[in-house]
């Protein structure tokens, strides 16, 4: 019932924003926030009952044999859970000072409830069909938060791309399904899982495919990314949420989901694992070339996901999963800090125009700060200890070229988020700066002022300051201290191993590692170190500071073509498949139908109109050639009774 | 003479009664007067008519008498029709001819 | 018997050859009254004695009268109707020759022997019907037969009478909707032809 | 009897409505609500043998037969729905006419699915082409939409007719929808009468390549008239497929399955690609319609018991959305003033609540989880694949990508966008607007949560 409530509450505060909005005004904030932090709290007493084995499990109702619906709480859905409604509590809190005066502040948390709703029955489904209604919802609900404000013409672009790349995840899983269902008779996960010995190769590594197309495309992989930078269209909140802490990391949870199937078929772990890493290091490179303080975020988190993707790929669930608890936090940190950054100054995004922050946000400083210190795998800070994790275990299950893409992504990390503290906080404020002198593109000004419209100037002077502050500097604390739950002295024994030491239980075969775990953390330390050097060398020194308006608009018109315009995937997606589409929907709509198809029907037409031409020259209107007519017929009937008919 | 017997074999009535129609056919597909068509036409339906009162004749039945009288009867308001279409439909023409008469062509 | 229905017999044929070739259309009349008067005589052989009485009032008095009221009209106002056109079409030949044919047929189908024989007088065929003899075909016979079994016919007889009656009067009367000439009848296929073009878009 | 009642009680509403005064919209619609209520009623609340009524019987005459198979039980009910709700939104000149002859269409299509009898089956099929037509004239841009719509249309009742003529003179009886003695016919002829049946169904569905009339006629036809034609009209030709093609000649059927298969991904894939560039908002939803019905004709051309149960499902969710859809384009073209996608937009902001409808009707047409869309599509896929139609299922699943695309395109065309400051009527969704949508949604929502009852087949 519980399960339930944790499930449903979110959902009836999502009616409640929509239908009451107007009568409602700045309540709905409070309600919505409420509405989350009641399902935290439910799935928090849940606890005890999902961490013994077997979990917590609900069934709801059948459609037809086989199709049985039900909630399932286990450690993996209980983890994400609190995330989900931990981490969406204090945004939402954030939200409500972050939002204040928008004309359609009810809808917008009317939208954000209807997320955590979508993302709870995402994870707490035991079934493939309400995995997948989730997924759709959740995408749903993306879509809607990315297209928030839709008066804009890229946001509803945005939202537009979201969606669509989104569909082709759920098809994919769609796919899965089918076979699923088509051998086990059942969409039940322990069914499934239970059947999936007696699968063959061919079988499970389709099945695998089909899931991990959505898994890709819910979590930004590589070649199905291109909505993730795009997205950052949405509030910035949304971005938190959404585009950072949960929504994006539901691959992760399908694929850790999905172990038993995973370990399984080698093939499909070298497929998840190869592209989690080709995702880690292109988001990373992609991460250096941007100027937009969100659309850095979105490479990182993108990257991150990578990291996560490649962990849970190759077979190292407990640190991908781990990464994604990490991760959940301190990228949600470092998105709220941002959002009191453009908050602080009308919106602006660009980081060029930034600088010399330090004073004037000193919260967002220290929590990006701590944010970067986190992402960077600095020891003692949360990522060090996932990070860490995944990069070993990849090396455990014997991919030793993944280990050292992830040590390198780690190094472009260090130094790209490291760019964006500098760049932002050090030197002078260059706001009033003449944007060409950055080296910004003027559409790209104009496009940059229309950001976040409705906000405008409303935000600061009426919401109260700690509903914004108090989420950014709670998320502080988790940041630092969450990766400490990963640490032991052998591994085995932390407190994290032991929580999923039953969803997990393949965990113990680690192989021999070629490097023990020590080195792996320092040699990753290095590298980390090695990009935090080139980041100071180009943005932290004195001589740096000193011309920094000259050396952005340097790096604004050298950077390469290749990374401004992110390795042309998009261009391609856009050339090939839409361009495509619609070409081939031109081509059917203006000739095929009209000239060809009806062409034929009109040819039938024609040819009864021709012969009724034909015919009426007979029609000669003279009574005497009728006459005749009517004699040759006599005739015919004449010979008929004389001769009788041929048999 | 005999009751129910024919003063000659019925077959000579059918032939005697088959050339005088197709003379009226022949009328009417290769004349162009008109009257000269409707007189042709008259033929046949005397034609046919012999045929009746020989088949009545012949079968003692009164209804081929029956019939040849509504034949009449029919030629003689098929006359009067024709002749009147044939009045206001030359009524202006300078030419007396069926084939210039054609509206009805298609 | 014999002589007298071979007789008859030559002058129909000779007579209906006369009307359909006569060169004016007066002459056709009088050719035709003279098949009319041969078909009376045989109808009398035949003891149809009403019959012929009618062949003669109606047909003769009656509709060859019209046909020279016509032609007496007609005269008057068309020059060359007096001649009429008698130019043999281009038909002729073909036509004819289909006649001829389709005479042939019939004639074959008469003369050809018939696997049955058609019944004749005894053969019960229509027994209700069948009349007395000695009386069959008298005028009063015939007055019986069509004023009990055949006095629905006889009614519907009437009808038609009035509706030619009314036929006449509507197409020959003052305001005759339809008058047919040549130019007209081009306004007509002018207007037949705009309406198909109009359908066929 | 019942079933007389559901026949005859729309027909003689839909007649008795002349008799008010033509202007009396108020009056015509309480009385057309009224009717089309009773009808959803009585659907609704009576199912089973009381269904079936017969008048009289005689070798090789027809059999006025009426009666209701599960099939049509949900069509009637599906019918019944779409015209209330249609009814309800009537807002076009001469509203009375159009009630009445929303009530005649529901009346002769109601004889349609109840019909047991071929030759009265033929005879409804003619019939329910009237009402639409006279529609059209009456209402479309170009009268020429009309006579398309009744040639492509007639054209298939006269094969259908030539096959109903040919199986009576064959079999001896036409009585024989619904009835499992005649279900194995084998004769020279048989399949002749099953293209014959077939032609005409694939006309009405309607399939590529015969579906040339219909983005024309929905596209003219008002709001209310094509919101009930494309929802339950189109059923017709699926009706057929399975109560007849299906049903009376299963050994052919099998045998000509793969075109009918080969034609519907056809569909599926055509629609949707023209459906991405259509200028016109209603034209959009006319092509989505070939696609989504090109779906359930993948199902019942497959002839698996899971596809076909989920035939059923989309069936009746591709009625709810589609008429759904038809209507509030029609709230949005009053609104508007036009249906070209480049000039509508901005809605969001004037009319959030017909926003909000439009939202949950697009979403429901894309196939959204949690919509009774999705679960149609889920079970026929799942089905399909089970037959063993994997490249028609991969086909399918690339058609329902197009189709959040096409989808999108019309829903973010129509509302999003820069508030419009001059929109000709600003006046929000009213509450008999909202009312006439509101079952539809409902319904949808239900069946895409908890569909049980539609999944007759599998239980």
């Amino acid at each position: 019932m519980m399960l339930l409530l944790a499930l449903l509450v979110p959902l009836a505060g999502a009616i409640a924003c929509w239908a009451l909005g107007p009568w409602l005004r700045n309540l709905a904030g409070w309600l919505a926030t409420a509405a989350v932090g009641i399902s935290f709290v439910a799935t928090l007493l849940l606890w005890g009952a999902a961490t013994q084995p077997g979990g917590v499990h609900l069934a709801l109702f059948s459609w037809m044999s086989g199709f049985d619906f039900g909630l399932t709480l286990d450690p993996l859905s209980l983890l994400w859970a609190l995330i989900i409604t931990g981490v969406g509590f204090l945004i939402h809190l954030y939200s409500i000072g972050y939002m204040h005066g928008d004309r359609a502040f009810a809808r917008f948390f009317a939208y954000m409830n209807f997320f955590i709703f979508a993302m709870m029955l995402l994870v707490l489904s035991d079934n493939w069909v309400g995995l997948l209604v989730g997924w759709g919802l959740v995408g749903l609900a993306s879509y809607f938060l990315i297209g928030f404000w839709f008066e804009r013409r890229s946001a509803v672009a945005a939202a537009r791309k979201a969606f669509i790349l989104n569909v082709i995840g759920d098809v994919g899983i769609m796919f899965a399904i089918f076979l699923i269902v088509a051998n086990v008779h059942s969409i039940r996960f322990a069914d499934t899982f239970a059947a999936s010995a007696t699968f063959g190769a061919p079988l499970l590594y389709a099945i695998c495919a089909g899931l991990f197309i959505g898994a890709a495309a819910k979590s930004a992989q590589v070649p199905l990314h291109t909505w993730l930078p795009d997205a950052m269209e949405g509030p910035t909140p949304v971005s938190a949420l959404i585009h950072a802490a949960t929504m994006v990391t539901a691959g992760v949870y399908l694929v850790a989901r999905c172990a038993p199937l995973w370990s399984h078929s080698p093939r499909a772990q070298m497929l998840v694992g190869t592209i989690g890493a080709l995702t880690a290091i292109v988001g990373a490179i992609l991460g250096t070339a941007q100027w937009d303080i969100k659309r850095i975020l979105a490479y990182s988190t993108m990257s991150q996901i990578g990291y996560m993707i490649m962990g849970v790929g190759v077979g190292a669930y407990a640190g991908g999963v781990a990464h994604f608890f990490t991760h959940a936090f301190f990228k949600a940190q470092l998105f709220l800090a941002s959002g009191l950054i453009i908050h602080a100054l009308h919106n602006e995004q660009d980081v060029r125009k930034m600088g010399g922050l330090r004073a004037r946000t000193p919260l967002a400083f220290w929590a990006i700060l701590v944010g970067v210190l986190a992402i960077c795998g600095i020891p003692g800070f949360s990522g060090f200890f996932s990070k860490d994790q995944i990069i070993q275990g990849v090396l455990e299950n014997g991919h030793p070229w993944m280990y050292g893409v992830g040590l390198l992504t780690a190094g472009i990390t260090a130094y790209y988020m490291f760019r964006l503290f500098f760049i932002t906080f050090l030197g002078e404020y260059r706001g009033n700066v003449d944007p060409a002198q950055l080296g910004m593109a003027p559409e790209a000004v104009g496009a940059e002022v229309a950001h976040e419209p409705a906000s405008t100037g409303s935000g600061e002077a009426h919401a109260p300051a700690w509903v914004m502050n108090l989420p950014v500097a709670l998320l502080i604390v988790p940041s630092v201290l969450a990766g400490w739950l990963l640490f032991s002295t052998d591994g085995a024994s932390s407190p994290w191993s032991r929580f999923f030491a039953a969803q997990f239980p393949t965990a113990a075969q680690a192989s021999a590692a070629a490097v023990p775990e020590w080195a792996t953390a320092l040699i990753a330390l290095g590298v980390v170190l090695a990009g935090i050097g080139v980041a100071v060398a180009r943005y932290a020194t004195r001589s740096a500071q000193a011309n920094a308006v000259a050396r952005l608009r340097d790096e604004s018109l050298r950077m390469p073509k290749l990374l401004v315009n992110a390795f042309y995937v998009d261009t391609l997606i856009d050339g090939v498949f839409v361009r495509g589409a619609r070409l081939l929907g031109s081509l059917f709509g203006r000739i095929l139908d009209p000239h060809v198809i009806d062409g034929a029907v009109r040819g039938v037409a024609a040819s009864a109109v021709g012969f009724g031409v034909l015919v009426r020259a007979l029609q000669s209107g003279l009574v005497r050639a009728y006459a005749l007519v009517i004699v040759l017929g006599v005739g015919c009937f004449l010979a008929y009774y004389v001769f009788g008919i041929p048999r | 003479m005999t009751p129910g017997l024919l003063p000659m074999p019925l077959v000579d009535y059918l032939a005697l009664s088959a050339v005088m129609f197709f003379i009226g056919v022949t009328g009417v597909i290769v004349r162009r007067n008109p009257l000269v068509m409707l007189m042709s036409i008259e033929l046949m339906f005397n034609a046919a008519n012999l045929l009746f009162v020989a088949y009545a004749r012949a079968w003692l039945n009164d209804a081929g008498h029956i019939f040849a009288f509504l034949v009449i009867t029919v030629a003689a308001a098929e006359a009067a029709i024709a002749l009147a279409i044939v009045v206001i439909a030359f009524r202006a023409s300078k030419n007396v001819d069926v084939d210039e008469a054609s509206a009805l062509r298609g | 018997m014999s002589v007298l229905f071979w007789g008859l017999a030559v002058v129909l044929v000779a007579s209906a050859m006369w009307t359909i070739m006569a060169s004016k259309p007066v002459y056709s009349v009088v050719a035709l009254l003279a098949n009319f008067f041969a078909l009376a005589v045989l109808y009398l052989t035949l003891s149809a004695e009403f019959l012929a009485m009618i062949q003669l009032i109606v047909y003769s008095g009656a509709i060859l009268v019209l046909f020279l009221f016509v032609i007496a009209m007609l005269s008057s106002g068309v020059a060359s109707f007096s001649v009429g056109p008698n130019r043999l079409p281009r038909i002729a030949v073909p036509a004819v020759l289909l006649v001829l044919i389709a005479l042939g047929l019939v004639v074959v189908g008469i003369f050809m022997p018939h696997p049955a024989p058609l019944p004749l007088a005894g053969a019960a065929v229509n027994a209700g019907a069948v009349g007395d003899a000695n009386v069959f075909g008298s005028v009063a016979d015939f007055g019986r037969a069509l004023f009990t079994t055949y006095l629905l016919p006889f009614e519907v007889t009437a009808l038609i009478l009035m509706v030619a009656v009314i036929g006449v009067i509507v197409l020959a009367g003052e305001h005759a909707p339809y008058v047919g000439t040549p130019r007209r009848a081009e306004e007509v296929r002018k207007s037949l032809r705009e309406a198909i073009a109009r359908e066929g878009d | 009897m019942l079933v007389l009642v559901l026949i005859l009680l729309p027909l003689i509403a839909g007649a008795l409505l002349f008799l008010l005064p033509r202007d009396d919209v108020a009056m015509s619609k309480s009385v057309g609500a009224v009717a089309a209520a009773a009808v959803l009623v009585l659907a609704v609340a009576e199912r089973g043998e009381s269904w079936a009524w017969r008048w009289f019987s005689h070798p090789f005459i027809a059999e006025i037969h009426f009666g209701a198979t599960y099939l049509s039980h949900w069509l009637v009910v599906l019918l019944a729905l779409c015209t209330l709700c249609a009814v309800l939104a009537s807002n076009v000149p001469r509203t009375r006419n159009m009630i009445a002859a929303l009530l005649l269409l529901e009346g002769t299509m109601a004889g349609l699915f109840l019909a047991r009898d071929l030759l009265v089956f033929a005879l409804f099929w003619d019939a329910m082409l009237l009402p639409v037509f006279f529609v059209l004239i009456g209402w479309a841009e170009h009268p020429a939409t009309a006579w398309r719509y009744f040639t492509y249309n007639f054209a298939g009742g006269l094969t259908l007719l030539l096959a109903v003529a040919a199986f009576g003179a064959l079999y001896g009886s036409t009585d024989v929808i619904g009835n499992p003695a005649y279900h194995a016919i084998a004769s020279a002829w048989a399949p002749w009468m099953l293209a014959g049946f077939a032609f005409a169904f694939l006309v009405k569905t309607p399939v590529w390549p015969f579906h040339t009339w219909m983005p024309q006629t929905y596209e003219e036809t008002p709001a209310p008239m094509v919101a009930v034609v494309s929802a339950v009209q189109s059923k017709a030709g699926l009706y057929g497929f399975i109560a007849i093609a299906f049903a009376l000649f299963p050994s052919y059927f099998r045998q000509e399955a793969p075109i009918l298969i080969v034609l519907a991904v056809i569909s599926m894939l055509y629609g949707a690609l023209v459906a991405l560039v259509q200028a016109d908002a209603k034209r959009v939803v006319a092509y989505s319609s070939l696609s989504h019905l090109g779906l359930i004709v993948l199902a019942i051309a497959s002839q698996n018991p899971l596809a076909l149960s989920g035939a059923l499902v989309y069936i009746v969710a591709h009625g709810l959305f589609s008429a759904a859809l038809f209507l509030v384009l029609g709230y949005v073209e009053e609104r508007e003033e036009t249906r070209s996608l480049a000039r509508l937009g901005g809605l969001g902001w004037a009319n959030p609540r017909l926003t909000g409808v439009f939202c949950i009707t697009a979403l429901a047409a894309l196939g959204l989880p949690g919509l009774a869309g999705f679960v149609g599509e889920l079970i026929i896929l799942i089905g399909v694949y089970q037959a063993g139609l994997v490249w028609a299922a991969i086909l399918a699943l690339v058609a329902v990508v197009l189709a959040s695309a096409y989808m999108l395109r019309l829903l973010q065309g129509a509302t999003n966008g820069a508030e419009v400051p001059d929109l000709p009527v600003r006046r929000d969704l009213t509450l008999l607007e909202g009312l006439a949508v509101a079952p539809l949604l409902a319904a949808l929502l239900y069946f895409g949560v908890y569909p049980h009852a539609l999944l007759v087949l599998m239980r």
